[in-house]
């Protein structure tokens, strides 16, 4: 019963955070975001009994790609001005 | 020399950890554990001036065990002050940055003050120029440098002093 | 073994109830220095306990917990301080209850001083 | 309006479908063919504990290698294509000097970060992780370093070597299961050793720190560049 409710909960996490980061207008709201969609995928892995895939999620898809997209943010951010 | 010591404090560091991360005392994980930690620190610590400064004697051992036994204590209680400023219905702050000066030199002493001061009660260090620490400070007792210098960096800096030097 | 586990479980409500706090109080506080100040201190001996709390409840993990406790020890205070050494530097205000911010005047003194320093030099040639 | 019409009727359409498929599921109670199998005898042809890996490194391991393969190929692109860019432009831009404090911080903690990846990937075929964790782990290091020291760059010669190095032996390894064992990437190169201890699983340990240099060291590529970018224009 409570597995159930926290998978649920992290479930609806997980899509309000992708909403946030399609729908919002400023970009580093938008890949903090995407780290949080990361962030609770690999929750929701480790609680389905696979945590190869959670560390892998957590370490590359919240940790990595969130600071190559802000590399990539600052970058672009010096050309437009 | 002075790379050397370097060397070596970096190696026990990395070989314990290795060991507690573990959890074990098997031969094979000693042996890799030991290729590691020399790999790494040799890779790392080849130039770095990280621990020249440490002491490595009984009386700065006492002092670590006492520093730990401070600080721990003052984490405890600037918790407590935050629970109390963040209930209380009024919201007691009264914040500023103010100066202050330390007489420390060493790198890793100065890391662990900082680090320090933003546990205790009250405390964020802002910035660090030089040797004037400039700390944003939730309820403003007095802006002199002296006093302020007295109040928050005095009662960590006399263990620090003993044990970096 | 009993004993234990209940220590235990107290342990990471404790921790639990100071995160929270320290939630709140991100929530409450009026400007970005105060909100990290809360943040950091609660967040900190929160999963300091939390941590203690599973280390006692599962008495095979104590090395990983021992170095995760290090860890955050040293990562979450540096991590706070150069966040609020950012905010410092590209000017995020402070709240208007602030009484002093010695670190504005000395750069304005710092930046009086090149100036001075400057035309100083344009008077020499 | 008619668009948003149309995106309201696939948004039904889409969760009718979720709603049958939800309905009809009832989550399987036995393994398939293949499952079974590795569950039944993994342990005992591979001498892995972790059953993942023994899938990843030993049964599926060509695959592995392509994987490598196009984590090679996208950090040479993104390389190829910065290194293309920032000839045009010389302007200087004036780098903010980080803190004293997080300068110490990093000689501290570089060290610490680089002995646990280390860690996941040894004991890959003990314990959750791998070479791909682990020198996830590696690069996450490699990127802290940068951020402590943004007027330094990684040295790009050493990482391709280490890179390069490490793919040829991952190959040579497997060659050498087609010789000694019974095919690519056969574990049993190596004696299976103990169940459960560090030294055991033929190969696998071997081959996954081999993969988690490379993965950590392109990936620390692909990072560096980004950075050096930065500090060129």
């Amino acid at each position: 019963m409570i597995f159930n409710l926290l998978a649920i909960l992290l479930g609806i996490s997980t899509i309000v955070f992708a909403l946030v980061a399609i729908y919002t207008k400023k970009l580093i709201f938008a890949i903090l975001a995407t780290g949080g969609v990361s962030l609770f995928a690999s929750i929701l892995y480790l609680l389905m009994a696979a945590p190869d895939v959670a560390l892998t999620e957590a370490a590359i898809g919240s940790g990595l790609t969130t600071l190559i997209f802000l590399f990539i943010l600052n970058k672009i951010k010096e050309e437009d001005v | 020399m002075k790379s050397f010591k370097n060397f070596i404090v970096q190696f026990f560091i990395l070989f314990i950890i290795w060991i507690l991360i573990n959890n074990s005392f098997d031969t094979e994980l000693l042996i890799t554990g030991f290729v590691f930690s020399i790999v790494a620190s040799s890779i790392f610590c080849f130039k770095c001036d990280v621990f020249s400064d440490i002491k490595l004697t009984p009386k700065a051992l006492i002092y670590t065990i006492l520093y730990i036994f401070v600080f721990i204590i003052e984490l405890i209680k600037s918790n407590f002050d935050v629970a109390y400023r963040v209930v209380s219905p009024s919201l007691p702050i009264n914040p500023g940055i103010v100066a202050v000066k330390t007489k420390l030199k060493s790198k890793m002493g100065r890391m662990i003050l900082t680090n320090s001061i933003t546990l205790t009660p009250g405390t964020l260090t802002v910035d660090i120029i030089e040797d004037t620490l400039y700390i944003h400070w939730i309820d403003v007792k007095t802006v002199k440098i002296e006093e302020a210098t007295k109040d928050i960096v005095s009662h960590f800096e006399k263990y620090l002093e003993v044990i970096y030097g | 073994m009993k004993i234990l586990d209940i220590t235990g479980a107290i342990l990471t409500l404790i921790g639990s109830i100071f995160i929270f706090l320290g939630a709140l109080g991100v929530l409450r506080m009026p400007d970005v220095y105060n909100r990290i100040q809360t943040g950091t201190k609660a967040s900190t001996l929160g999963t300091m306990l939390t941590l203690t709390g599973i280390g006692m409840i599962h008495p095979g993990w104590f090395g990983k917990i021992a170095i995760l406790i290090i860890f955050i020890a040293i990562t979450n205070p540096v991590s706070s301080h150069v966040l609020a050494r950012a905010a410092h530097f590209i000017n995020i205000p402070l709240t208007s209850k602030t009484v002093v911010d010695k670190l504005r005047e000395s750069k304005i003194e710092e930046m009086e001083n090149a100036l001075k320093l400057e035309e100083e030099q344009k008077n020499d040639f | 309006m008619y668009k948003k019409l149309l995106v309201f009727a696939t948004i039904f359409i889409l969760a009718g479908i979720f709603l049958k498929l939800y309905q009809n599921f009832d989550g399987s109670k036995t393994l398939n063919k293949t499952a079974s199998y590795y569950a039944k005898n993994g342990a005992s042809e591979v001498g892995s504990t972790n059953i993942v890996t023994a899938i990843v490194v030993t049964y599926r391991g060509f695959d592995t290698l392509g994987e490598v393969t196009i984590l090679f190929v996208a950090a040479a692109i993104i390389g190829f294509f910065l290194k293309t860019n920032a000839k045009g432009t010389n302007r200087i831009r004036n780098l903010r000097f980080s803190s004293e404090i997080m300068i110490t911080a990093s000689k501290i903690l570089m060290p610490i970060m680089f002995l646990i990846g280390a860690y996941v990937f040894v004991n890959g075929h003990l314990s959750p992780g791998g070479g791909f964790q682990g020198g996830a782990i590696i690069a996450s290091g490699v990127a802290f370093f940068l951020l402590a020291n943004p007027t330094l760059s990684v040295n790009h010669k050493v990482l391709s070597v280490l890179e390069s190095t490490s793919g040829l032996i991952f190959v040579l390894l497997g060659i050498a299961g087609l010789i000694y064992g019974g095919g690519f990437l056969d574990n049993r190169v190596l004696p299976l050793g103990k169940f459960g201890t560090l030294f055991s699983a033929g190969i696998i340990p071997l081959v996954y720190s081999f993969i988690g240099l490379k993965v950590g060291a392109e990936l620390s590529n692909i990072i560096s560049s980004l950075q050096q970018i930065q500090k060129e224009e």
